[in-house]
């Protein structure tokens, strides 16, 4: 079978909806920081297919900028995290509902 | 300094009350009643510069202010608005001269003298912008005073009383818009001067839908049935200087305005709402005579009548005509007059005893013989009385209708009875019989502040009710003006005939005026 | 002339302003000589213009514009001719006498300076309404007169029936003044004036039906003022006031200005037969109603109200029926000897410290001889007996019915003159003869201060005098102004019968009155638990009737439109509208929990909505395409 | 081997970058003398920000002048596109953040301000905001918006208490999230069009007529969702009350501006060519949307119990408020967003100050967040030109004229109405009166009650003169906004409509 552009994209679609469902359903705040992981890297492949497909690198450079950006995301966030951690000794979402209403 | 008498008139107080931050507090009072005695002789004095035959506006001034988007300051003065102005400084004057809140004094009086500024300058604007400005700027003061000085439910009611009308207002405020831009598209240029307004013509329908926003806005602020319940919650807990000028100042804001803006800008619209706004104006009189009627506390039976007396504002200025519109603007000035008089008869009561239940008097002619008598000459004039200032413009109004509809006026007309049978009820109630209740026995008469701020207005009631010529005289020439403007606009063929042409009868005016 | 007609109108408001100025304080008597005083002058300077008046002129002046609007123009402008000169004369005249005899029956009251301030100003209202040169001037007076009937029926406030009566005439007044003013609106947009002599020159070239509203809705103004039915009641309960006040207000002067505004308005009536009958028909109703009301009421000032109510109506008739001058001429007569009539009632009241009901009282003719001797006069020019005023005037109106045809008006009136004689005796003879029965009471009377009988001494003497020597010199005069209808009998014998047979049908009357009441009273159980009896001893239930008509379903109204309406349907409906935006807010933040969970979920939530939405679109979007290609 | 690029370095125009280059190196500076000599103290770092601000202003005022002269500038491969909107947004953006900036000279000791990182971060989260409005690039709009983002997490973490963690937690996934939509959005529109460049997506949609119209819709409908979390539209909102919350006062303040506006040129850019050319779906989620966020957030803000939550909810009000312009799309609208924006800097900049030099370090028994209304009970008792102060800020606010907001928002619903959009200005008419009482209820609380004895020693606990400065300015700027409307309109015009929008 060859493998098309729509292939790509449905596998970009796939795995963007299974970040979405992470993003929702995870209640570890590590678990959910891989969720939009998941979801910016769905976006990558996309991006890289249509690049490809079109035949110019626009998309490849958006999907390096999006790794980038990833990057630097993982390091607030696991600074975020490890900051919280040592405060409180949890990770659990649940627990961080101090201000509501 | 002739030139600039309105910005005078309109920012003198507000830079008073700045100034008055500085006043110590035991002069405060002094300081707020030479400003206001200022204010009020260069009233006078604009009354003194007045040219009375004139019916246009006059001391007029501009000074563009987002002239990209058609605003600028522009205020003048006509024969509809200068009494209305005079009465707003007189009253200030009155209400701190006669002022008895022991609480917070120099707060207060600031708060008179800004919302004074908004006063003057709602009447004296005549650019639609200009005018919204100052309408919703006199509510914050009024706000304050209700919710800070007044009873035990006065936030409750301050916070209604501006909710109410804001939201009046703000639709008021896109009407306004809407007319702006009708001017845009007919002439490419933003305005919202009133007078380049009166320019255009609109379209029966579209004349009716801004009438309709710019009646909510109005009405709330009048308060017309059934947008009126802000406002035995504002009296009855703002303090006795909150209703006074309330009562004679704030209310006529809406009523003007119907004056300045819906008649002149939608005849048509005008004729077409003519009776179902006469119906809402009879409910007015009757519903909130009976209302009164109904009463336990004799403020809220002053504050229902006010209700009642502006239906009869609101009918004698659809009347369209010169005599019901003259009429209707001299009864706004003379209920004025009259209701701010009664507040502050009540309030003196109320400082007495600190309540305003009726049943809590009853005797008080023997006890308070000078009281009563000048609570028996406004409530005369409240009810109508030849010969007091009341009569002149309810009459003048009544009749005026009655050249709209017979049927109407006549139930229109039963305000002089039940209007009657609430005042003279609460009368006997608190001032006839026994004295029953031993607090009672040994009040003191009015004295002397009170009757500073009292005797003025019992010498205008009257003064006004044998001899209007002075006010009738300049307000007549200016209506006449509003009307004839009216007619011709007017596109309907109805509202051709509802509206009388002035210039068309000029033989039978002079023959009059030669009579 | 003019500083005339300015003392004759003014000097009674200077009096009033001066005696209010001592309102507040105790009894000082000089208020009551100087009020008295001026209006003394007041009546000198009537005088005066009465003889330049009889001379064939008549003054008119303006004093200055009142109410200048749109095309209406009102003056203060007053004019003295023939009719205003004759109300001016009546009132100018009752009015000092009254004042002169208050000073005497209020000497002990602690209102005494208030009081003359009222009546002076009073006096000064009456004096507008009859002199204004149009019609809105006139409804000064009108409701001024009413302002002073409120102040001084009130007068004694702290009685609770008295400010009762007070509003309850004020009210009702108010009532027809709504009339009054339509009436007024429609001379105005119909003439464009509402002068007198614009008005009456022209009236004629209007529509039939307009002359006709205008005539029916001044009549309802006449009505209230003039007490007649069916806005009767609260002449009865005004004699809560002071007696003088009632003598001058509820009896002379007051009531009557209905008369005068239909004698005034004459122009307009003589257009309108119709009207003019119907007019004269409830007069005659009420001539004859509201004496058999007098028949059996045991309250003396109600007996001499119903006396007067039923004299208006004999006004009315006259009126009605085109003989303006007649019914001037009687109002004329009828001022003197009622007030006369009261002012004696008010000494028996002093007597018999404040009663009313005169089976309490009788043979008082011993001690209270002068008292007795004026009103037994009163009453027999009450009742129309030959020579004195009431049977010059009374008589004449019979006469104008008869003449006009109208024979059951003429019934009626007749009947009514024998029920007139009935109960005007009955209350002398109960008063004055038989057995002292005040005594059991405990009651010492004595007659009143002489020179209040000094003073009711003119009233007595015009009472008598003022039918003979008056009638042709006041008709002569009069005619000027009204239309100069004179009613003849043509047949001498049927004159002759007439007259007589009027005259000894009074006489029985009288008689039979004296017979029943002059010794001993019975009272007879029967008669008075009889229908008829009660009904007329009730006011036929009218007061009943309006009190659960109108007065308490307008309370109950009234309540349940604060209480139900107002605050509980159209306040509700605005806090309503506030509680509901409010409401919703306190429902839905709690969307708002602070899990970080559901605030993601309502992001991918609010990303699905509008996926599914613009899925949605595009499946329709293209739908419409695809059918279009 | 290779070609050789040959790119001149004038047709690179490195100059467009000139103004976030100034903050960057701002930054840079900053974090240098930090290596050089510690300790420092904030006044410094302030200062130096400020300075490197004005530069950076200076540097956007120029460029206000070459686009006045010689229209629209390009750089960086078309990267940078310096218009009207790019100018008027950066000034608002700079502006902004210089009068923010000095809010940090409190009297009180805030750890935060001891970093120079926590000015650095400032600059480059400056920097960020204003390559997002500088560009038409979803690329460089995507960079911009991330360094921002990721700045301003960590300046909200870094006031270093419980609640700024958990608000900078909360934030930064929601943000993450929000992130992967814009990606993803932006990869469906590269599909379809091969660009990702606004106004060459803009015309290849309009060569093939939309003709993959339900693509370009699941595109708007990902781009709306990363944008309208900026902007906070509901339902993407519900981080805003609690970032708010748990930031400090004046990053809060900052927040409902500066991130805004960056926000709304964006939105703009993305959804006013789409509004154009009649993609009615947009026009009617819009339209809902407005509505829903100015309503929604108005009733919640109803029934707020602390003023700061409160200010959250309206600022989210405002925003609503603003987007209507986006919907309306006519030069009108656009001016008024920038009019509306500059004077609500202003006024929020006064509310927030407000809220801020009334901090407290420690929470007294029974009170639950910062600046609960009772706090402010009795206020003109006890600090009367205070109370006016707050007074005024709301009142501006609600839109009582003749304050700031008032004229915005009479131009704006002025632009609805031209644009024959009746129903939507009622609607923006009725919101303010519903607003008005939550305002109100403030100044109820200040005016009308009795003071609460345990708070007064609270109030302006912070101030410095500093901090009052910036409130006058504030104060000033809200007070006599009414002699600023019409130069602000007619510069404001002519860039919009020079821009072509």
């Amino acid at each position: 079978m060859e493998i098309t552009l729509t292939h790509y994209l449905v596998l970009s679609t796939v795995l963007f909806a299974i970040g979405l469902i992470g993003v929702m359903r995870r209640k570890n705040l590590l678990m959910l920081f891989f969720a939009t992981e998941i979801l910016l890297n769905a976006v990558n492949i996309g991006m890289a297919a249509i690049s490809h497909y079109r035949g110019d690198y626009t998309g490849q450079m958006f999907a390096f900028f999006i790794i980038a950006i990833a990057a630097s995301e993982v390091a607030v966030g696991l600074g975020l995290l490890i900051v919280w951690y040592k405060r409180t000794g949890k990770i659990d979402l649940d627990q961080m509902t101090s201000m509501r209403g | 300094m002739q030139e600039h008498i309105l910005s005078i008139l309109i920012f003198f107080p507000a830079l008073a009350a700045m100034f008055g931050f500085v006043v110590h507090k035991d002069s405060v009072r002094a300081y707020g009643i030479t400003v206001a005695a200022i204010e009020f002789f260069l009233s006078l004095w604009l009354w003194n510069l007045y040219d009375p035959m004139t019916s246009g506006m006059q001391f007029m001034e501009m000074a563009p202010l987002v002239s990209a988007f058609g605003i600028s300051y522009l205020v003048g003065v006509d024969g509809i608005s200068l009494f209305i102005i005079i009465l707003s400084t007189f009253f200030t004057l009155i209400g701190i001269a006669s002022l008895t809140e022991k609480r917070r004094v120099k707060d207060l009086i600031i708060t008179l003298l800004f919302l004074e500024m908004t006063m003057v300058g709602v009447f004296a604007a005549l650019d639609a912008i200009v005018f919204y400005v100052f309408w919703e700027l006199s509510l914050i003061p009024m706000l304050y005073i209700i919710g800070a000085w007044g009873g035990p439910l006065r936030i409750y009611a301050s916070i209604k009383f501006f909710l109410y009308t804001f939201t009046g207002s703000l639709v008021m405020l896109v009407g306004m818009l809407f007319m702006a831009y009708f001017y845009y598209q007919a002439t490419g240029q933003w305005s919202f001067s009133l007078l380049e307004w009166y320019r255009l013509i609109l379209p029966v329908n579209i004349q009716m839908w801004l009438f309709g926003a710019f009646f909510l806005g109005f009405a709330i602020k009048v308060p017309m049935f059934p947008f009126h319940t802000w406002l035995p919650y504002a009296h009855g807990q703002a303090p006795t200087i909150g209703s006074v000028i309330l009562a004679a100042i704030l209310l006529k804001m809406g009523t003007y305005a119907f004056i300045r803006f819906s008649l002149p800008l939608f005849p048509d619209a005008s004729v077409i709402f003519m009776f179902p706004i006469a119906i809402l104006a009879i409910i007015m009189i009757v519903y909130a005579a009976m209302v009164a009627y109904a009463q336990e506390d004799i403020k809220q039976v002053v504050a229902y009548s006010s209700i009642s007396h502006m239906g009869v504002i609101i009918l004698g200025i659809f009347a369209l005509n010169v005599e019901g519109i003259t009429g209707s603007i001299f009864l706004m000035i003379a209920h004025g007059v009259v209701s701010g008089a009664l507040f502050l008869l009540v309030g003196v009561i109320y400082d007495r005893r600190h309540t305003k239940l009726m049943s809590e008097f009853g005797g008080l002619a023997s006890v308070m013989p000078r009281y009563a008598t000048i609570f028996g000459i406004m409530m005369m004039a409240s009810v109508g009385l030849p010969l007091t200032i009341n009569f002149v413009g309810e009459f003048l109004s009544l009749l005026g209708f009655y050249k709209q509809s017979h049927s109407y006026t006549l139930v229109a007309g039963t305000a002089i009875i039940v209007g009657a049978i609430y005042m003279l009820s609460a009368y006997k109630k608190a001032f006839f019989g026994n004295v029953t209740k031993e607090e009672n026995k040994n009040l003191k008469d009015v004295n002397r502040t009170e009757l500073l701020g009292l005797v003025p207005l019992v010498i205008v009631a009257i003064w006004l009710g044998v001899y209007p010529k002075p006010l009738l005289e300049p307000i007549n020439n200016s209506v006449e003006a509003i009307v004839q403007l009216m007619h011709d606009k007017a596109q309907t063929e109805e509202a051709k005939q509802r509206i009388p042409d002035l210039a068309h009868s000029a033989g039978l005016n002079s023959m009059q005026e030669a009579h | 002339m003019e500083v005339y007609l300015y003392i004759a109108l003014f000097a009674p408001l200077v009096g009033s302003l001066f005696a209010g100025l001592f309102g507040a304080y105790p009894k000082m008597l000089f208020t009551g000589v100087i009020a008295s005083g001026l209006l003394f002058a007041s009546f000198v300077s009537s005088a005066i213009l009465l003889n330049y008046v009889l001379t064939g002129h008549t003054v008119h002046v303006e004093m200055m514009t009142w109410i200048a609007a749109g095309d209406l123009y009102i003056p203060f402008g007053f004019v003295v001719d023939q009719v205003s000169v004759t109300m001016m004369m009546v009132v100018s005249v009752v009015s000092t006498v009254v004042h002169v005899y208050s000073i005497g029956y209020m000497a002990h009251d602690k209102g005494f300076n208030r009081f003359f301030s009222y009546l002076s100003a009073f006096v000064f209202s009456m004096m507008v309404l009859v002199m204004s040169d149009n019609f809105l001037g006139l409804f000064i007076g009108w409701e001024g007169v009413g302002l002073c009937s409120w102040l001084l029926i009130g007068f004694w406030y702290h009685k609770e029936s008295a400010t009762w009566a007070a509003n309850e005439a004020f009210i009702m007044n108010r009532i027809a003044d709504l009339a009054m003013l339509i009436g007024i609106f429609m001379m105005y947009w119909n003439l464009g004036s509402l002068q007198y002599d614009v008005v009456f020159a022209n009236v004629a070239t209007l529509p039939m039906h307009i002359i006709t509203w205008i005539g029916i809705f001044l009549f309802i103004g006449a009505m209230g003022k003039s007490a007649q039915f069916p806005l009767h009641t609260w002449l009865a309960d005004a004699m809560e006031g002071p007696t003088p006040v009632s003598a001058l207000i509820h009896a002379a002067t007051m009531v009557t200005a209905g008369v005068y505004l239909v004698v005034r308005a004459n122009p307009i009536y003589s257009e309108i037969p119709d009207v003019g009958n119907a007019i004269a028909s409830l007069g005659a109703f009420v001539a004859m109603f509201a004496a058999t009301m007098a028949l059996v009421n045991r309250d003396m000032k109600r007996i001499i109200a119903y006396s007067t109510l039923s004299q208006l109506g004999y006004m009315f008739v006259a009126a009605g029926l085109g003989a303006y001058w007649v019914a001037l001429f009687h109002l004329m007569a009828h001022a003197f000897f009622k007030a006369l009539l009261f002012l004696g009632a008010g000494n028996v009241m002093h007597a018999m410290h404040d009663e009313l009901d005169p089976f309490k009282m009788g043979g008082l003719k011993k001690s209270m001889k002068g008292t007795w001797i004026f009103m037994t006069l009163a009453s027999v020019a009450l009742a129309g007996i030959y020579p004195l005023a009431g049977f010059f005037s009374k008589d004449l109106i019979l006469e104008v019915a008869f003449v006009e045809q109208h024979y059951i008006l003429y019934t009626v009136l007749l009947l009514t003159a024998g029920l007139t004689a009935f109960y005007s005796f009955r209350l002398v003879a109960l008063i004055f003869h038989g057995n002292e029965r005040h005594l059991e009471h405990g009651i010492h009377p004595h007659e009143a201060y002489s020179f209040m009988l000094y003073a009711m001494a003119p009233l007595a003497v015009l009472a008598v005098i003022a039918g003979m020597v008056f009638k042709t010199p006041y008709y002569l005069m009069v005619t000027n102004l009204l239309p100069a209808m004179t009613y003849h009998i043509h047949n001498h014998t049927t004159f002759w019968i007439m007259t007589i047979g009027t005259q000894l049908f009074v006489i029985a009357a009288i008689t039979y009155a004296y017979k029943k009441y002059a010794k001993a009273v019975k009272v007879d159980k029967k008669v008075e638990s009889g229908l008829l009896y009660q009904l007329l001893y009730n006011q036929y239930y009218i007061p009943k009737i309006y009190d659960e008509v109108f007065s308490k379903p307008y309370l109950k109204l009234s309540k349940l439109a604060w209480k139900e309406i107002d605050l509980k349907i159209v306040d509700a409906t605005v806090d309503g509208i506030a509680n509901v935006i409010y409401q919703t807010g306190e429902k839905t933040h709690t969307m708002q929990n602070g899990n970080l969970s559901s605030m993601l979920r309502w992001m991918v939530i609010g990303l699905v909505v509008l996926l599914v939405l613009a899925v949605a679109f595009t499946a329709g979007y293209n739908a419409v395409n695809l059918q279009a290609m | 081997m290779l070609a050789p690029i040959s790119i001149s370095l004038a047709s690179l125009n490195i100059m467009t970058m000139a103004p976030m280059l100034i903050a960057i190196v701002g930054a840079l500076a900053i974090l240098c003398i930090d290596l050089v000599k510690e300790g420092l103290h904030k006044s410094f770092y302030v200062m130096v920000s400020l300075l490197f601000l004005l530069l950076d202003l200076g540097a956007i005022v120029d460029f206000g002048n070459i686009f006045l002269k010689s229209g629209t500038v390009l750089g960086m491969f078309d990267m940078m596109l310096i218009d009207g909107l790019a100018i008027l947004s950066q000034i608002i953006i700079v502006a902004g953040s210089m009068l923010f900036i000095p809010l940090a000279l409190t009297s009180k000791r805030f750890h935060e301000y001891n970093y120079p990182e926590y000015f650095a971060l400032f600059l480059f989260m400056i920097a960020g905001f204003q390559f997002m409005v500088a560009s038409d690039n979803l690329i460089l709009i995507f960079v911009g918006l991330e360094t921002a983002s990721l700045a301003l997490y960590t300046l909200i973490a870094l006031h270093n208490r419980s609640k700024s963690f958990e608000a900078a937690v909360k934030y930064f996934t929601m943000g993450a999230l929000a992130a992967g939509f814009f990606a993803f959005g932006s990869m469906i529109f590269y599909a379809i069009t091969g660009s990702v460049e606004i106004n060459q997506i803009a015309l290849a949609l309009a060569k093939d007529e939309y003709f993959n119209i339900g693509f370009v819709l699941v595109a708007v409908v990902f781009l709306l969702g990363a944008i309208g979390f900026k902007l906070s539209m509901v339902p993407f909102h519900t981080w805003t009350p609690d970032v708010y919350e748990g930031s400090s006062a004046a990053l809060a303040g900052y927040m409902s501006i500066v991130p805004k506006i960056a926000g709304f040129v964006v939105a703009m850019r993305l959804f006013e060519f789409l509004v154009h050319s009649g993609v009615v779906w947009l026009q009617v989620v819009l339209y809902v949307a407005v509505v829903v966020t100015m309503t929604a957030s108005n009733i919640w803000a109803l029934v707020q119990n602390d003023v700061k939550r409160m200010l959250a909810y309206s600022s989210i009000s405002h925003a609503g408020f603003v987007m209507a312009a986006i919907l309306i799309g006519t030069t009108q609208a656009n001016t008024a967003l920038f009019l509306y924006w500059a004077l609500f800097s202003f006024t929020n900049l006064g509310a927030f100050s407000m809220l801020w030099v009334s901090r407290q370090k420690n929470l007294i028994p029974g009170q639950s967040s910062d600046h609960p209304y009772e706090k402010f009970a009795g206020l003109v008792r006890t600090m009367p030109m205070a109370a006016i102060m707050i007074a005024l800020f709301m009142l501006s606010l609600a839109g009582v004229p003749p304050f700031g907001l008032f004229w915005g928002k009479i131009y704006m619903i002025g632009a609805a109405v031209s644009a024959g959009y009746t129903m939507l200005a009622l609607i923006m008419a009725l919101n303010s009166a519903i607003a008005a009482y939550y305002y109100l209820k403030l100044i109820v609380f200040m005016f009308m009650k009795e003071p609460i004895a345990e708070y007064q020693k609270y109030y302006l606990m912070n101030a410095s003169l500093s901090l009052k400065t910036i409130i006058g300015i504030a104060a000033i700027g809200t007070i006599f906004a009414v002699f600023a409307v019409n130069p602000l309109l007619k510069v404001i015009t002519l860039f919009v409509y020079n821009s072509g929008y």
